[in-house]
Protein backbone atom coordinates (compact mmCIF):
# COMPACT_ATOMS: atom_id res chain seq x y z
CA UNK A 1 0.00 0.00 0.00
CA UNK A 2 1.18 3.50 -0.90
CA UNK A 3 1.57 5.59 2.34
CA UNK A 4 0.88 9.54 1.93
CA UNK A 5 2.76 11.86 4.71
CA UNK A 6 1.89 15.30 5.12
CA UNK A 7 4.12 17.97 6.34
CA UNK A 8 3.30 21.80 5.64
CA UNK A 9 6.26 23.84 5.08
CA UNK A 10 5.22 27.74 4.80
CA UNK A 11 2.62 28.02 2.28
CA UNK A 12 3.52 24.42 0.82
CA UNK A 13 2.06 20.96 1.73
CA UNK A 14 4.69 18.51 0.93
CA UNK A 15 3.27 14.82 0.80
CA UNK A 16 5.69 12.20 1.09
CA UNK A 17 4.59 9.31 -1.03
CA UNK A 18 6.34 5.88 -0.29
CA UNK A 19 5.11 2.62 -2.65
CA UNK A 20 3.82 2.13 -5.62
CA UNK A 21 0.98 4.30 -7.16
CA UNK A 22 -0.96 1.68 -8.61
CA UNK A 23 -4.75 1.21 -9.56
CA UNK A 24 -7.25 0.64 -7.03
CA UNK A 25 -4.74 0.89 -4.21
CA UNK A 26 -1.89 3.94 -4.60
CA UNK A 27 -3.92 5.91 -6.96
CA UNK A 28 -7.04 6.66 -4.53
CA UNK A 29 -4.66 7.16 -1.39
CA UNK A 30 -3.20 10.03 -3.95
CA UNK A 31 -6.69 11.08 -4.64
CA UNK A 32 -8.24 11.38 -1.36
CA UNK A 33 -5.31 12.70 -0.12
CA UNK A 34 -4.86 16.30 -2.74
CA UNK A 35 -8.95 15.74 -2.19
CA UNK A 36 -8.50 17.01 1.28
CA UNK A 37 -5.52 19.29 0.59
CA UNK A 38 -7.57 21.40 -1.48
CA UNK A 39 -10.96 21.01 0.22
CA UNK A 40 -8.84 22.55 2.94
CA UNK A 41 -7.71 25.56 0.09
CA UNK A 42 -4.14 23.90 0.44
CA UNK A 43 -3.64 24.14 -3.28
CA UNK A 44 0.69 24.52 -3.45
CA UNK A 45 1.19 21.61 -3.32
CA UNK A 46 4.64 19.45 -3.62
CA UNK A 47 4.49 15.29 -4.29
CA UNK A 48 8.02 14.24 -3.03
CA UNK A 49 8.48 11.23 -5.36
CA UNK A 50 11.59 10.26 -3.75
CA UNK A 51 10.54 6.83 -2.14
CA UNK A 52 8.03 5.56 -4.86
CA UNK A 53 8.77 2.78 -6.42
CA UNK A 54 6.85 2.33 -9.56
CA UNK A 55 3.22 3.79 -11.20
CA UNK A 56 1.31 2.17 -13.60
CA UNK A 57 -1.15 3.97 -16.29
CA UNK A 58 -4.11 4.32 -13.89
CA UNK A 59 -1.05 5.72 -10.90
CA UNK A 60 0.41 8.45 -13.58
CA UNK A 61 -3.46 9.26 -14.97
CA UNK A 62 -4.22 10.23 -11.23
CA UNK A 63 -0.91 12.65 -11.06
CA UNK A 64 -2.41 13.99 -14.08
CA UNK A 65 -5.72 14.57 -12.44
CA UNK A 66 -4.16 16.41 -9.32
CA UNK A 67 -2.51 18.57 -11.15
CA UNK A 68 -5.54 19.45 -12.62
CA UNK A 69 -7.48 19.82 -9.99
CA UNK A 70 -5.07 22.02 -8.16
CA UNK A 71 -4.45 24.40 -10.60
CA UNK A 72 -8.63 24.73 -11.57
CA UNK A 73 -8.26 26.23 -7.79
CA UNK A 74 -5.16 28.44 -8.71
CA UNK A 75 -2.88 26.45 -7.34
CA UNK A 76 -0.29 23.81 -8.54
CA UNK A 77 1.62 20.73 -8.23
CA UNK A 78 5.14 20.13 -8.21
CA UNK A 79 7.14 16.81 -8.11
CA UNK A 80 10.68 16.16 -5.91
CA UNK A 81 13.07 13.82 -6.48
CA UNK A 82 11.29 11.33 -9.30
CA UNK A 83 14.07 8.89 -9.49
CA UNK A 84 14.47 5.24 -11.32
CA UNK A 85 11.21 4.10 -12.76
CA UNK A 86 9.43 7.06 -11.53
CA UNK A 87 11.27 9.03 -13.77
CA UNK A 88 11.99 7.11 -16.52
CA UNK A 89 7.66 6.99 -16.79
CA UNK A 90 7.66 10.63 -16.58
CA UNK A 91 9.74 11.14 -19.69
CA UNK A 92 8.41 8.27 -21.43
CA UNK A 93 4.80 10.13 -21.06
CA UNK A 94 6.46 13.38 -21.85
CA UNK A 95 4.79 14.63 -18.45
CA UNK A 96 8.18 16.21 -17.14
CA UNK A 97 7.42 18.66 -19.65
CA UNK A 98 4.11 19.49 -17.67
CA UNK A 99 5.24 18.93 -14.27
CA UNK A 100 8.03 21.11 -12.81
CA UNK A 101 10.29 18.78 -10.97
CA UNK A 102 13.02 19.36 -8.74
CA UNK A 103 16.24 17.61 -7.34
CA UNK A 104 16.13 19.48 -4.25
CA UNK A 105 13.19 20.26 -1.58
CA UNK A 106 14.59 24.05 -1.13
CA UNK A 107 14.63 24.94 -4.65
CA UNK A 108 10.89 23.25 -4.60
CA UNK A 109 9.59 25.14 -1.64
CA UNK A 110 10.93 28.70 -3.36
CA UNK A 111 9.70 27.47 -6.66
CA UNK A 112 5.58 28.41 -5.15
CA UNK B 1 9.31 -18.38 -29.10
CA UNK B 2 10.70 -21.59 -28.08
CA UNK B 3 8.42 -24.31 -25.94
CA UNK B 4 8.62 -23.44 -22.39
CA UNK B 5 7.16 -23.78 -18.53
CA UNK B 6 3.71 -22.31 -19.48
CA UNK B 7 1.50 -20.97 -16.80
CA UNK B 8 -1.95 -20.20 -17.20
CA UNK B 9 -4.26 -18.20 -15.50
CA UNK B 10 -7.94 -17.52 -15.54
CA UNK B 11 -10.03 -14.62 -13.42
CA UNK B 12 -12.73 -12.59 -13.50
CA UNK B 13 -12.61 -8.60 -14.63
CA UNK B 14 -11.85 -7.36 -10.80
CA UNK B 15 -9.17 -4.83 -11.11
CA UNK B 16 -8.41 -6.10 -7.38
CA UNK B 17 -7.06 -9.19 -9.03
CA UNK B 18 -3.79 -7.67 -11.21
CA UNK B 19 -1.93 -6.84 -8.32
CA UNK B 20 -1.68 -11.14 -8.38
CA UNK B 21 -0.93 -11.58 -11.92
CA UNK B 22 1.71 -8.36 -11.82
CA UNK B 23 3.30 -10.74 -8.78
CA UNK B 24 3.01 -14.16 -10.72
CA UNK B 25 4.18 -12.31 -13.82
CA UNK B 26 7.51 -10.87 -11.42
CA UNK B 27 8.03 -14.17 -9.81
CA UNK B 28 8.44 -15.87 -13.72
CA UNK B 29 10.24 -13.46 -14.53
CA UNK B 30 12.89 -14.39 -11.91
CA UNK B 31 12.58 -18.13 -13.08
CA UNK B 32 13.43 -17.33 -16.36
CA UNK B 33 16.73 -15.22 -15.58
CA UNK B 34 15.21 -11.81 -16.71
CA UNK B 35 17.22 -9.15 -14.28
CA UNK B 36 15.32 -7.14 -11.60
CA UNK B 37 14.38 -4.15 -13.95
CA UNK B 38 13.63 -6.38 -16.94
CA UNK B 39 11.36 -8.17 -14.69
CA UNK B 40 9.77 -5.06 -13.36
CA UNK B 41 9.19 -3.84 -17.15
CA UNK B 42 7.29 -7.48 -18.26
CA UNK B 43 4.97 -7.06 -15.16
CA UNK B 44 4.27 -3.69 -16.14
CA UNK B 45 3.44 -4.80 -19.46
CA UNK B 46 1.57 -7.52 -18.37
CA UNK B 47 -0.15 -5.11 -15.55
CA UNK B 48 -1.75 -2.61 -18.64
CA UNK B 49 -2.72 -5.27 -20.88
CA UNK B 50 -4.84 -6.86 -18.16
CA UNK B 51 -5.96 -3.73 -16.85
CA UNK B 52 -7.39 -2.95 -20.61
CA UNK B 53 -8.93 -6.36 -20.98
CA UNK B 54 -10.36 -5.89 -18.02
CA UNK B 55 -11.50 -2.79 -18.44
CA UNK B 56 -12.09 -1.88 -21.61
CA UNK B 57 -12.60 -5.55 -23.07
CA UNK B 58 -14.59 -7.25 -20.44
CA UNK B 59 -16.22 -3.52 -19.40
CA UNK B 60 -15.47 -4.74 -15.75
CA UNK B 61 -18.44 -7.11 -15.84
CA UNK B 62 -17.00 -10.12 -13.19
CA UNK B 63 -19.02 -12.50 -15.14
CA UNK B 64 -16.31 -12.34 -17.68
CA UNK B 65 -12.78 -13.73 -17.25
CA UNK B 66 -9.67 -12.69 -18.98
CA UNK B 67 -6.55 -15.42 -19.52
CA UNK B 68 -3.40 -14.79 -18.83
CA UNK B 69 -0.73 -17.12 -20.47
CA UNK B 70 2.55 -17.00 -18.94
CA UNK B 71 5.38 -18.62 -20.93
CA UNK B 72 8.96 -19.02 -19.58
CA UNK B 73 11.86 -19.92 -22.14
CA UNK B 74 15.11 -19.46 -22.23
CA UNK B 75 14.82 -16.44 -24.57
CA UNK B 76 12.70 -14.69 -22.23
CA UNK B 77 9.09 -14.03 -21.61
CA UNK B 78 5.91 -14.35 -23.61
CA UNK B 79 2.67 -13.56 -22.46
CA UNK B 80 -0.52 -13.33 -23.76
CA UNK B 81 -3.74 -11.67 -22.48
CA UNK B 82 -7.26 -12.52 -23.93
CA UNK B 83 -10.50 -10.83 -22.80
CA UNK B 84 -14.10 -11.39 -23.96
CA UNK B 85 -14.32 -8.12 -25.49
CA UNK B 86 -15.12 -6.67 -29.10
CA UNK B 87 -12.08 -5.85 -29.38
CA UNK B 88 -10.21 -2.50 -30.76
CA UNK B 89 -7.66 -1.08 -33.27
CA UNK B 90 -4.21 -0.38 -31.90
CA UNK B 91 -3.28 2.04 -34.66
CA UNK B 92 -6.05 4.21 -33.93
CA UNK B 93 -5.64 5.21 -30.40
CA UNK B 94 -4.18 8.79 -30.04
CA UNK B 95 -0.70 9.62 -28.99
CA UNK B 96 -0.81 10.72 -25.21
CA UNK B 97 2.93 12.31 -25.23
CA UNK B 98 2.00 15.15 -27.67
CA UNK B 99 0.43 18.81 -26.88
CA UNK B 100 -3.27 18.60 -25.02
CA UNK B 101 -3.18 14.90 -25.15
CA UNK B 102 -0.44 15.08 -22.25
CA UNK B 103 -3.26 16.46 -19.98
CA UNK B 104 -5.60 13.47 -20.77
CA UNK B 105 -6.30 11.55 -17.10
CA UNK B 106 -5.83 8.18 -19.49
CA UNK B 107 -4.80 6.78 -22.47
CA UNK B 108 -1.18 5.54 -21.56
CA UNK B 109 -1.59 2.04 -21.52
CA UNK B 110 -0.53 1.08 -24.87
CA UNK B 111 2.30 3.79 -24.72
CA UNK B 112 3.77 1.90 -21.68
CA UNK B 113 3.35 -1.61 -23.27
CA UNK B 114 5.42 -0.77 -25.95
CA UNK B 115 8.00 0.65 -23.97
CA UNK B 116 8.27 -1.76 -21.50
CA UNK B 117 8.75 -5.13 -23.61
CA UNK B 118 10.15 -6.01 -26.91
CA UNK B 119 7.28 -6.87 -29.22
CA UNK B 120 3.41 -6.47 -28.75
CA UNK B 121 1.20 -8.46 -30.94
CA UNK B 122 -2.38 -7.69 -31.34
CA UNK B 123 -4.79 -10.07 -32.49
CA UNK B 124 -8.78 -10.26 -32.79
CA UNK B 125 -9.70 -13.97 -31.97
CA UNK B 126 -13.75 -14.42 -33.80
CA UNK B 127 -15.69 -15.26 -31.24
CA UNK B 128 -13.61 -15.06 -28.38
CA UNK B 129 -12.04 -11.98 -27.89
CA UNK B 130 -8.41 -9.61 -28.17
CA UNK B 131 -5.82 -11.30 -27.37
CA UNK B 132 -2.44 -8.80 -26.92
CA UNK B 133 0.88 -11.04 -26.81
CA UNK B 134 3.66 -9.56 -25.58
CA UNK B 135 7.77 -10.52 -25.56
CA UNK B 136 9.97 -10.17 -23.54
CA UNK B 137 13.76 -11.48 -23.81
CA UNK B 138 16.62 -11.58 -22.04
CA UNK B 139 19.07 -8.03 -22.92
CA UNK B 140 22.35 -8.53 -24.40
CA UNK B 141 24.90 -8.59 -21.98
CA UNK B 142 25.80 -5.05 -20.55
CA UNK B 143 28.56 -3.35 -22.52
CA UNK B 144 27.57 -3.20 -26.09
CA UNK B 145 25.34 0.02 -26.85
CA UNK B 146 23.79 -0.49 -23.31
CA UNK B 147 20.03 -0.37 -24.53
CA UNK B 148 17.34 0.49 -22.33
CA UNK B 149 14.35 -1.63 -23.59
CA UNK B 150 12.21 1.16 -24.32
CA UNK B 151 14.91 3.86 -26.08
CA UNK B 152 13.32 2.88 -29.33
CA UNK B 153 9.26 4.13 -28.54
CA UNK B 154 10.77 7.12 -26.30
CA UNK B 155 10.33 9.85 -29.16
CA UNK B 156 13.02 12.74 -28.96
CA UNK B 157 12.66 15.42 -26.59
CA UNK B 158 10.27 18.34 -28.22
CA UNK B 159 10.74 21.23 -25.42
CA UNK B 160 7.63 22.82 -23.61
CA UNK C 1 -18.95 -22.58 -0.26
CA UNK C 2 -21.03 -19.84 -2.30
CA UNK C 3 -20.00 -18.35 -5.63
CA UNK C 4 -17.29 -16.11 -5.12
CA UNK C 5 -14.04 -14.82 -6.88
CA UNK C 6 -12.84 -17.76 -8.80
CA UNK C 7 -9.13 -17.81 -10.07
CA UNK C 8 -7.55 -20.74 -12.00
CA UNK C 9 -3.89 -21.37 -12.72
CA UNK C 10 -2.40 -24.19 -14.63
CA UNK C 11 0.77 -24.57 -14.44
CA UNK C 12 3.31 -28.28 -15.49
CA UNK C 13 4.39 -30.21 -12.62
CA UNK C 14 7.46 -28.44 -11.54
CA UNK C 15 8.26 -27.89 -8.13
CA UNK C 16 9.89 -24.31 -9.12
CA UNK C 17 6.48 -23.22 -9.90
CA UNK C 18 5.43 -24.00 -6.06
CA UNK C 19 6.30 -21.33 -4.81
CA UNK C 20 4.39 -19.29 -7.15
CA UNK C 21 0.90 -21.01 -6.35
CA UNK C 22 1.98 -20.06 -2.64
CA UNK C 23 1.91 -16.81 -3.34
CA UNK C 24 -1.11 -16.43 -5.14
CA UNK C 25 -2.93 -18.41 -2.21
CA UNK C 26 -1.47 -15.86 0.26
CA UNK C 27 -2.80 -12.77 -1.54
CA UNK C 28 -6.36 -13.95 -2.13
CA UNK C 29 -6.43 -15.31 1.69
CA UNK C 30 -5.78 -11.42 2.37
CA UNK C 31 -8.53 -10.32 -0.16
CA UNK C 32 -11.01 -12.53 1.40
CA UNK C 33 -9.74 -11.13 4.92
CA UNK C 34 -8.43 -14.05 6.16
CA UNK C 35 -5.64 -12.59 9.27
CA UNK C 36 -2.21 -13.12 8.73
CA UNK C 37 -1.75 -16.56 10.44
CA UNK C 38 -4.88 -18.37 8.50
CA UNK C 39 -3.45 -17.03 5.52
CA UNK C 40 -0.30 -18.49 5.74
CA UNK C 41 -1.98 -21.61 7.00
CA UNK C 42 -4.03 -22.23 3.91
CA UNK C 43 -1.38 -21.22 1.34
CA UNK C 44 0.74 -24.26 3.22
CA UNK C 45 -2.29 -26.06 2.80
CA UNK C 46 -2.13 -25.29 -0.71
CA UNK C 47 1.44 -25.82 -1.20
CA UNK C 48 1.40 -29.51 0.19
CA UNK C 49 -1.78 -30.42 -1.72
CA UNK C 50 0.34 -29.15 -5.06
CA UNK C 51 3.36 -30.67 -4.26
CA UNK C 52 1.42 -34.07 -3.75
CA UNK C 53 -0.13 -33.58 -7.26
CA UNK C 54 3.47 -32.57 -8.90
CA UNK C 55 5.32 -35.16 -7.22
CA UNK C 56 2.91 -38.21 -6.28
CA UNK C 57 0.03 -37.59 -8.75
CA UNK C 58 1.96 -36.49 -12.22
CA UNK C 59 5.56 -37.99 -11.17
CA UNK C 60 7.00 -34.94 -11.20
CA UNK C 61 6.56 -34.93 -15.27
CA UNK C 62 6.42 -31.48 -16.54
CA UNK C 63 4.13 -32.27 -19.70
CA UNK C 64 1.67 -33.25 -17.11
CA UNK C 65 -0.40 -30.06 -15.94
CA UNK C 66 -1.78 -29.65 -12.09
CA UNK C 67 -4.88 -27.28 -12.10
CA UNK C 68 -5.33 -25.43 -8.67
CA UNK C 69 -8.83 -23.14 -8.48
CA UNK C 70 -8.77 -20.93 -5.72
CA UNK C 71 -12.49 -19.34 -4.91
CA UNK C 72 -12.38 -16.29 -2.32
CA UNK C 73 -15.57 -15.57 -0.99
CA UNK C 74 -17.24 -14.15 2.09
CA UNK C 75 -16.99 -17.10 3.81
CA UNK C 76 -13.13 -17.87 3.13
CA UNK C 77 -11.27 -19.55 0.41
CA UNK C 78 -11.43 -22.74 -1.13
CA UNK C 79 -8.71 -25.02 -3.18
CA UNK C 80 -8.97 -27.42 -5.38
CA UNK C 81 -5.65 -29.05 -6.83
CA UNK C 82 -6.83 -31.76 -9.64
CA UNK C 83 -3.65 -33.77 -11.28
CA UNK C 84 -3.56 -36.29 -13.82
CA UNK C 85 -2.70 -38.95 -11.68
CA UNK C 86 -3.95 -42.61 -10.74
CA UNK C 87 -5.27 -41.17 -7.12
CA UNK C 88 -4.85 -43.22 -3.91
CA UNK C 89 -6.47 -43.68 -0.84
CA UNK C 90 -5.86 -41.37 1.93
CA UNK C 91 -7.07 -43.16 4.83
CA UNK C 92 -4.38 -45.65 3.71
CA UNK C 93 -1.62 -43.49 4.83
CA UNK C 94 0.98 -44.44 8.24
CA UNK C 95 0.32 -41.25 10.95
CA UNK C 96 3.79 -39.92 10.87
CA UNK C 97 3.48 -38.85 14.08
CA UNK C 98 3.86 -41.97 15.96
CA UNK C 99 6.59 -43.94 16.81
CA UNK C 100 9.58 -44.75 14.20
CA UNK C 101 7.28 -42.85 11.21
CA UNK C 102 8.42 -39.70 13.06
CA UNK C 103 12.14 -40.62 12.28
CA UNK C 104 11.01 -41.01 8.14
CA UNK C 105 11.45 -37.89 5.91
CA UNK C 106 8.61 -38.00 4.49
CA UNK C 107 4.63 -38.51 4.92
CA UNK C 108 3.62 -35.57 6.72
CA UNK C 109 2.41 -34.03 3.93
CA UNK C 110 -1.32 -34.64 4.87
CA UNK C 111 -1.48 -34.38 7.84
CA UNK C 112 -0.24 -30.78 7.43
CA UNK C 113 -3.15 -29.98 5.07
CA UNK C 114 -5.66 -31.99 7.70
CA UNK C 115 -3.80 -29.38 10.25
CA UNK C 116 -4.06 -26.19 8.47
CA UNK C 117 -7.37 -25.91 7.00
CA UNK C 118 -10.64 -26.70 8.23
CA UNK C 119 -11.98 -29.33 5.99
CA UNK C 120 -10.56 -31.28 3.21
CA UNK C 121 -12.19 -33.38 0.75
CA UNK C 122 -10.57 -36.25 -1.56
CA UNK C 123 -12.36 -37.13 -5.04
CA UNK C 124 -10.96 -39.12 -7.79
CA UNK C 125 -11.73 -37.67 -11.46
CA UNK C 126 -12.68 -41.20 -13.62
CA UNK C 127 -10.24 -40.01 -16.24
CA UNK C 128 -8.50 -36.69 -15.47
CA UNK C 129 -6.82 -37.70 -12.21
CA UNK C 130 -6.99 -37.08 -8.05
CA UNK C 131 -8.94 -33.41 -7.47
CA UNK C 132 -8.08 -32.43 -3.14
CA UNK C 133 -10.87 -29.61 -2.04
CA UNK C 134 -9.47 -27.75 0.85
CA UNK C 135 -12.11 -25.19 3.13
CA UNK C 136 -10.46 -22.45 5.00
CA UNK C 137 -13.26 -20.32 6.87
CA UNK C 138 -12.72 -17.03 8.89
CA UNK C 139 -12.41 -17.82 12.05
CA UNK C 140 -15.19 -16.82 14.65
CA UNK C 141 -14.07 -13.78 16.25
CA UNK C 142 -11.31 -14.20 19.05
CA UNK C 143 -12.32 -14.23 22.54
CA UNK C 144 -14.84 -16.88 22.81
CA UNK C 145 -12.64 -20.41 23.09
CA UNK C 146 -9.57 -19.04 21.09
CA UNK C 147 -10.29 -21.92 18.97
CA UNK C 148 -6.44 -22.81 16.93
CA UNK C 149 -7.66 -23.86 13.26
CA UNK C 150 -5.46 -27.12 13.75
CA UNK C 151 -6.11 -27.91 16.87
CA UNK C 152 -8.57 -30.92 16.46
CA UNK C 153 -5.80 -32.84 14.90
CA UNK C 154 -3.14 -32.70 17.42
CA UNK C 155 -3.09 -35.44 19.39
CA UNK C 156 -2.75 -35.58 23.17
CA UNK C 157 1.32 -35.09 23.90
CA UNK C 158 2.31 -39.31 24.32
CA UNK C 159 5.86 -38.04 25.73
CA UNK C 160 9.02 -40.30 24.15
CA UNK D 1 15.92 -18.05 -0.03
CA UNK D 2 17.01 -19.34 3.31
CA UNK D 3 20.32 -18.37 4.45
CA UNK D 4 22.44 -20.28 6.83
CA UNK D 5 25.33 -18.72 8.92
CA UNK D 6 28.35 -20.54 10.52
CA UNK D 7 29.25 -20.63 13.69
CA UNK D 8 31.80 -22.31 15.78
CA UNK D 9 31.19 -22.38 19.73
CA UNK D 10 33.90 -24.92 21.18
CA UNK D 11 32.88 -28.31 19.71
CA UNK D 12 29.82 -27.19 18.64
CA UNK D 13 28.55 -25.99 15.18
CA UNK D 14 25.81 -23.20 15.23
CA UNK D 15 24.22 -22.95 11.99
CA UNK D 16 21.81 -19.71 12.70
CA UNK D 17 18.92 -20.10 10.07
CA UNK D 18 16.74 -17.62 8.72
CA UNK D 19 14.10 -17.40 6.31
CA UNK D 20 11.87 -20.36 5.18
CA UNK D 21 12.66 -23.72 4.79
CA UNK D 22 10.83 -25.28 1.97
CA UNK D 23 10.82 -27.75 -0.84
CA UNK D 24 13.90 -26.91 -3.34
CA UNK D 25 15.13 -24.03 -1.80
CA UNK D 26 15.74 -24.07 2.25
CA UNK D 27 15.60 -27.74 2.02
CA UNK D 28 18.64 -27.79 -0.28
CA UNK D 29 20.78 -25.35 1.66
CA UNK D 30 20.42 -27.39 4.84
CA UNK D 31 21.02 -30.41 3.43
CA UNK D 32 24.33 -29.13 1.77
CA UNK D 33 25.32 -27.06 4.63
CA UNK D 34 24.87 -29.82 7.28
CA UNK D 35 26.31 -32.32 5.06
CA UNK D 36 29.03 -30.35 4.24
CA UNK D 37 29.56 -29.61 8.34
CA UNK D 38 30.07 -33.79 8.90
CA UNK D 39 32.23 -33.87 5.86
CA UNK D 40 34.39 -32.01 7.91
CA UNK D 41 34.24 -34.13 11.13
CA UNK D 42 31.94 -31.56 12.97
CA UNK D 43 28.52 -33.44 14.06
CA UNK D 44 27.52 -32.07 17.08
CA UNK D 45 25.59 -29.87 15.40
CA UNK D 46 22.74 -26.71 17.02
CA UNK D 47 20.56 -25.38 14.30
CA UNK D 48 19.45 -22.11 15.52
CA UNK D 49 15.70 -21.48 14.35
CA UNK D 50 14.52 -18.43 15.69
CA UNK D 51 14.85 -16.47 12.74
CA UNK D 52 12.78 -19.39 10.55
CA UNK D 53 9.41 -18.81 9.17
CA UNK D 54 8.01 -21.55 8.79
CA UNK D 55 8.75 -24.65 6.77
CA UNK D 56 7.02 -27.12 4.73
CA UNK D 57 7.02 -31.12 4.38
CA UNK D 58 9.96 -31.07 2.69
CA UNK D 59 11.92 -29.02 4.72
CA UNK D 60 10.47 -30.86 7.28
CA UNK D 61 11.91 -33.90 6.29
CA UNK D 62 15.33 -32.70 5.62
CA UNK D 63 15.47 -31.21 9.29
CA UNK D 64 15.09 -35.28 9.97
CA UNK D 65 17.38 -36.66 7.48
CA UNK D 66 20.06 -34.29 8.77
CA UNK D 67 19.36 -35.48 12.65
CA UNK D 68 19.71 -39.15 10.98
CA UNK D 69 22.92 -38.00 9.43
CA UNK D 70 24.18 -36.74 12.12
CA UNK D 71 23.50 -39.86 14.62
CA UNK D 72 24.87 -42.19 12.15
CA UNK D 73 28.27 -40.29 12.32
CA UNK D 74 28.06 -40.43 16.28
CA UNK D 75 26.58 -36.95 16.84
CA UNK D 76 23.48 -35.21 17.21
CA UNK D 77 21.35 -32.26 16.09
CA UNK D 78 19.90 -30.23 17.98
CA UNK D 79 17.15 -26.77 17.75
CA UNK D 80 17.61 -23.88 19.35
CA UNK D 81 14.64 -21.26 19.85
CA UNK D 82 12.10 -23.04 17.28
CA UNK D 83 9.08 -19.84 17.46
CA UNK D 84 5.62 -19.35 15.87
CA UNK D 85 5.04 -21.25 13.08
CA UNK D 86 7.99 -23.72 13.48
CA UNK D 87 7.29 -24.51 16.81
CA UNK D 88 3.65 -25.56 15.92
CA UNK D 89 5.21 -27.45 13.26
CA UNK D 90 7.32 -29.41 15.44
CA UNK D 91 4.51 -30.02 17.83
CA UNK D 92 2.12 -31.32 15.09
CA UNK D 93 4.77 -33.53 13.56
CA UNK D 94 5.52 -35.14 16.82
CA UNK D 95 9.28 -34.21 16.03
CA UNK D 96 9.72 -32.19 19.39
CA UNK D 97 9.59 -35.89 20.85
CA UNK D 98 12.52 -36.20 18.64
CA UNK D 99 14.62 -33.18 18.76
CA UNK D 100 16.45 -31.95 22.29
CA UNK D 101 15.01 -28.20 21.68
CA UNK D 102 15.88 -25.29 23.30
CA UNK D 103 15.10 -21.60 24.50
CA UNK D 104 18.47 -20.26 25.83
CA UNK D 105 21.66 -20.40 23.81
CA UNK D 106 23.91 -21.18 26.79
CA UNK D 107 21.88 -24.12 28.00
CA UNK D 108 21.96 -25.82 24.50
CA UNK D 109 25.74 -25.40 24.39
CA UNK D 110 26.17 -27.25 27.30
CA UNK D 111 24.08 -29.92 26.27
CA UNK D 112 26.50 -31.75 23.93
N1 LIG E 1 -8.47 -5.07 -24.56
C1 LIG E 1 -9.08 -3.99 -25.10
N2 LIG E 1 -10.33 -4.09 -25.59
C2 LIG E 1 -10.95 -3.01 -26.13
N3 LIG E 1 -10.39 -1.80 -26.24
C3 LIG E 1 -9.13 -1.65 -25.77
C4 LIG E 1 -8.41 -2.71 -25.18
N4 LIG E 1 -7.19 -2.25 -24.82
C5 LIG E 1 -7.16 -0.95 -25.17
N5 LIG E 1 -8.33 -0.57 -25.75
C6 LIG E 1 -8.65 0.78 -26.29
O1 LIG E 1 -7.47 1.49 -26.50
C7 LIG E 1 -7.50 2.72 -25.79
C8 LIG E 1 -6.12 3.09 -25.29
O2 LIG E 1 -5.70 2.20 -24.31
P1 LIG E 1 -4.56 2.59 -23.31
O3 LIG E 1 -3.45 3.20 -24.07
O4 LIG E 1 -4.23 1.40 -22.51
O5 LIG E 1 -5.17 3.73 -22.40
P2 LIG E 1 -6.39 3.71 -21.37
O6 LIG E 1 -6.65 2.29 -21.04
O7 LIG E 1 -5.91 4.50 -20.21
O8 LIG E 1 -7.53 4.36 -22.09
C9 LIG E 1 -8.51 2.50 -24.68
O9 LIG E 1 -9.10 3.70 -24.24
C10 LIG E 1 -9.50 1.59 -25.35
O10 LIG E 1 -10.42 2.33 -26.13
N1 LIG F 1 -2.12 -36.46 -5.43
C1 LIG F 1 -1.68 -37.68 -5.07
N2 LIG F 1 -1.64 -38.68 -5.98
C2 LIG F 1 -1.21 -39.91 -5.64
N3 LIG F 1 -0.78 -40.23 -4.41
C3 LIG F 1 -0.79 -39.29 -3.45
C4 LIG F 1 -1.23 -37.96 -3.73
N4 LIG F 1 -1.13 -37.25 -2.58
C5 LIG F 1 -0.64 -38.09 -1.66
N5 LIG F 1 -0.43 -39.32 -2.16
C6 LIG F 1 0.06 -40.53 -1.44
O1 LIG F 1 -0.08 -40.31 -0.07
C7 LIG F 1 1.17 -40.46 0.59
C8 LIG F 1 1.23 -39.52 1.78
O2 LIG F 1 1.32 -38.20 1.34
P1 LIG F 1 1.88 -37.08 2.27
O3 LIG F 1 1.29 -37.23 3.62
O4 LIG F 1 1.66 -35.78 1.60
O5 LIG F 1 3.43 -37.37 2.43
P2 LIG F 1 4.60 -37.40 1.33
O6 LIG F 1 4.11 -36.66 0.15
O7 LIG F 1 5.75 -36.75 2.02
O8 LIG F 1 4.84 -38.87 1.04
C9 LIG F 1 2.19 -40.21 -0.47
O9 LIG F 1 3.42 -40.84 -0.19
C10 LIG F 1 1.53 -40.79 -1.70
O10 LIG F 1 1.71 -42.17 -1.75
Amino acid sequence: MMKALLRQVGTVAVLDLSGKITIGEGDVVLRDKVHELLDAGKNQILLNMDKVTYMDSAGIGELVACYKRAREKGGTVRLLKPSGKVYDLLQLTKLEEVFDTFREEQEALKSF
Amino acid sequence: MAAGTSVKLVIPSEVRLVELVHTVAEKLSEIVGLDQEDGLNAALAVREALINAIVHGNRSDPALDVEVTLVASAEGLEARVVDRGRGFDPGATPDPTVGENRLRTSGRGLLLIRAFVDDVKFRYLEGRGMEVTLIKTHRPPRGAGEDRSYEPVVPRRTGR
